[in-house]
């Protein structure tokens, strides 16, 4: 088994933000992304209608570096004015060369 | 038909009734959601099929005929964002995004308000001109990137070329424009095919919106309680101005009093669809609770309630 | 029309061979799954929408015409619970907790049973009166909460008087009980306008939810085979008991043979929709798999393919 | 009426405009998206109606009547997927699993694509048979089970009963052929209960669908432009061979002018709904973009503009 | 980057539970959650009908503690009656000291 | 509180594939799984249409060996021919003996 460990970063955001997000995550270097549609409370409450879908939870599984530059971003950029919650984990990944 | 009877029809039907509950459901900590999808089906069936009416009618419409009420309209679309600004920041003594979020609101128009006002005209027994649906979809648009002008100074420089192109092709405008090209391109031998689907069913389907609407709605109202009785006012009053505006431009661009008092009403309504998500993403310093609770807390139930019968109760005056 | 034609009727109805259809699809391990949410939608709308026609036939019902019907349905409320709670403790030999689930489902309502009741005395060329949703909306409460209370001991205590607010609130109680008002307060008016959303594409709408509800039944059978030939027994025995009390009642209150049958029906039906999230969460040591196996595995078919025309023939005795 | 303005009519239906309205969507980047599950919603209702209808139609129906139509779509199940995998194979220069990928799909039949034959054929003053939907039902199938057969040898063996198992247990067969079970037991009785539901607003649903279906197709181009020209040309010449046999058989089985348009359709589509699931379980090492591409972004619309008129031209010559 | 080091508690539930388990995590602590729709498969089979949803995901951020009070609440009050699971990991946050 | 450290495999793939995986891991050992809808995009774009749903999200906990065990079955039957991610944290699960 090639397990490689790598960061996989999770990013809750209100749902208005998924082309903007993608487009980040995609520039700092991830490879690829998942997402689920979520929804959920914070320090914020609710933000923009339903109609635009609630929160989305994003998936990037990178390496340490680029895990380091997307958080940055969304420090700088996203915290500011939205509503967005980001966290770091280790993972061992299968075939996780491919992401890198 | 009198008045009053009028508002008791008004304030009787389905949609109107089925708003109220769902706000009695928030408001009784019922379990009642609807199911993720459901209220953006119903928006996305909405919007199309309104400009869908509204191309077929334009499709046999003249071009002198609109003209007018065109022009009017795109006034309306001008006027109507300056005039919410400029009350935003001397009466509610906002700063420049907070202030340039409402007007984009106000200068911009609430389909289900539209749709109100047009079975109220027809249940008083008058008609509006059909291309009113042409007018919505030409209103739409000019507000939002109005507001998000004024705000230029406010935002955080860049992104406006990328606003106005998001507002553009944002969904709701992006529906309700491509839905009015196909009504036009395939006119009465079209609508023949989908009527079943696209205007049969669609005050029903407008009722299940508001019952979602009215739940929205009421989760608002906490955020209301929180910014105070001069947003209530100015949430009254706006529409009050604008819709009188309205009546004035109507007139002047010749449109029967049923057309005038759906223009007018269009003019008084604030959007809560289009504009919320371009103002969320071009304006994000400023405040969502305080515009979405003015435009779908107070200037929505409003214009449904007293709003319409006003305008068309001074309309009967200026048309009599 | 006979007997026989008119069991071959209900049998071939889309409804019921959409039920079919939908056991098939899980036998045939196709796989065939219906989309997130459409179940939750067909429900929101089946279920707004019946109490919308019951509050339109409401609005022209005399207090005389409906109080002993009313009545009648009440005590069924409470009757039936009853009847089902020793039953289950006798013959069954279960504990008070599961006892009482299975009190709270049968001394509840089935929507689409009665629907199906409704659908059959129309084919036969009978009317029921127009106010049975509302008695619909009237049953589907106290069975529920009789329920718990007969498992308070049983229960861990406290949570009662929350148990009973949920039901109330709940989702399909609200949405029923909500379109009745709807109904009652915008009459024949407002059921002109939503006609074609609300009522004639409905039985096409139970059509594609049975066809849902067939899956959901036929995924329970695995548990009843688990469960026993005592628990099929008493999914049959039930129905027949209540249905003779109901027609017993029915006539008592002077319900049409049309009326009976549909009252009967109900009564015999167990819900599957509102009491098994009541009791899910007020009787959470009650075995789910116990209740919903019963209702939806046994009973529902059970009425659907004899229930209904065994009380039709019965009725037909009495009333003849 | 003459075939430009057929061919007018035929562009500017609302389901062909709403196709390229959802390709335009994809071409602004608008950010305009179908709420999950409602694509899933609409394939299953249009899926069922289609059976439904076509069920209600047999019924009524003599064995006669149908057994030589039935023989040549059954024909037309064997020849197809040959002739598209030999020249996928010559022309395509294609491994045995993509050509066989593609012999799947051109030998299945696109659901969409009949139904627009059928609005052709109807507003052209021709009537097609009333059995034609289950003409539908019969060639969906056996195209993808030769194709899968016919690359036996290139998939990693074993599998092959479990595959076809999935083909005819698939939700998209399984609806339609359940669809129809439903249609000739329930018969007219049935139909006039369900009408409102499934057959009145059929053509508005399938515009909805089609708006969706175009933006997937315009995601799909960005393939086609990697894939190259001669897929493209591969996608537009299938269908014309297959047309023309089609056509041939029909008039052997002694269609009417009608039902052989439909019927030429029928072979020169290919299928997106039941095919692309079926072969991406069956022969994974299959590329999805080619097949995806070629039957969805050329062979779709293709036929929507160009195919079906021409079949029809063809067809006034040869019954003419 | 300001990355505090956080306990991410999930809980993967019968959906009837929403209201109840958000009711419970907020009284225990939790500044905050994040909901997704899930289904599943468990020592108790199906429960509820689909009329209710099938499954609830529920992810939240919180300190050491606040989670072991999550925990045992559920432990003592959910494990015995319903369909539930509950898991910790370790997690880095971007600004992590808005979450408890 | 008794907790119980295991691996939680975390498998995203395209959603036709959902019967298949589900199959796989109860036979290689998993008690139970969480299932929820996504979408993403990684080194192979978009696969199957939208009527087959998405991607899928497929949590399982569970003992070490059997993490092992799902992975290789993963590497070895599906990452050739589908679209799959796969990765395995740490885990501390309430009452986790249910688990394994
Ligand atoms: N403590 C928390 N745990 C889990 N999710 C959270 C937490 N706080 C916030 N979130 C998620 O992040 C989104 C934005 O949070 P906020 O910016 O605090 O409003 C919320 O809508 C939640 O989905
Ligand atoms: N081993 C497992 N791995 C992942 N999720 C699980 C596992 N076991 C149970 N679950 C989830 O927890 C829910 C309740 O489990 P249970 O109480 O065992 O029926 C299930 O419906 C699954 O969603
Ligand atoms: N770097 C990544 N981070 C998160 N999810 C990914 C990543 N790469 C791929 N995926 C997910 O795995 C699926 C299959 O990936 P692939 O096989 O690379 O096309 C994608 O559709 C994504 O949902
Ligand atoms: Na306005
Ligand atoms: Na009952
Ligand atoms: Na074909």
């Amino acid at each position: 088994m090639e397990l490689v460990r790598l960061k996989l970063v999770t990013i809750v955001a209100e749902a208005i933000l998924e082309k903007r997000l993608l487009e980040e995550v995609r520039r700092q270097g991830a490879k690829g992304y998942t997402l689920t549609d979520a929804r959920g409370e914070g320090s914020r409450g609710l933000r923009t209608m339903d109609w635009e879908g609630k929160n989305i939870r994003l998936e990037v599984i990178v390496g340490e570096e680029v895990a380091e530059r997307i958080l940055r971003t969304l420090q700088e950029n996203y915290f500011p004015y939205y509503a967005v919650i980001a966290f770091v984990e280790n993972v061992e990944v299968v075939r996780g060369y491919k992401y890198v | 038909m009198d008045i009053s009877e009028l508002l008791r029809l008004n304030l009787l039907s389905p949609m109107v009734l089925a708003f109220f509950l769902g706000a009695l459901a928030v408001w009784l900590k019922s379990d009642l959601t609807f199911p993720e999808g459901l209220y953006a089906t119903l928006s996305l069936y909405l919007l199309f099929a309104i400009g869908f009416k509204g191309g077929v009618e334009l499709s046999h419409t003249s071009v002198q005929a609109i003209a007018l009420p065109a022009l009017a309209t795109l006034l309306l679309g001008l006027l109507t964002p300056v005039v919410a600004y400029f009350t935003a920041r001397r009466y509610l003594r906002l700063d420049e995004a907070n202030a340039a979020a409402l007007a984009a609101h106000y200068g911009s128009v609430s389909a289900v308000t539209f749709l109100a006002a047009l079975s109220f005209v027809q249940a008083s027994g008058h008609r509006a001109e059909g291309f009113m649906p042409t007018l919505v979809a030409l209103l739409e648009v000019p507000g939002v990137i109005l507001g998000i002008l004024l705000a230029r100074r406010a935002s955080r420089g860049g992104r406006l070329g990328e606003a106005i192109r998001e507002v553009l092709t944002g969904k709701s405008v992006f529906l309700m424009v491509g839905g009015l090209w196909v009504g036009v391109l395939s006119g009465e031998e079209g609508m023949k095919k989908v009527e079943a689907f696209f205007v049969a069913p669609f005050q029903g389907a407008l009722t299940l919106f508001l019952l979602e609407l009215g739940m929205v709605a009421a989760r608002r109202l906490a955020d209301l309680r929180r910014l105070g009785v001069r947003l209530v006012l100015f949430g009254m009053a706006v529409p009050l101005l604008h819709g009188s505006v309205g009546l004035v431009l109507a007139k002047w661009a010749g449109l029967s009093l049923g057309g005038a008092v759906v223009l007018a009403t269009m003019a008084a309504s604030a959007s809560y669809i289009a504009a919320p998500a371009a103002v969320r993403l071009a304006l994000p310093q400023a405040n969502p609770s305080l515009y979405l609770a003015a435009a779908l807390g107070v200037t929505f139930p409003f214009n449904l309630l007293l709003g319409i019968p006003l305008y068309y109760a001074t309309a009967l005056r200026l048309w009599g």
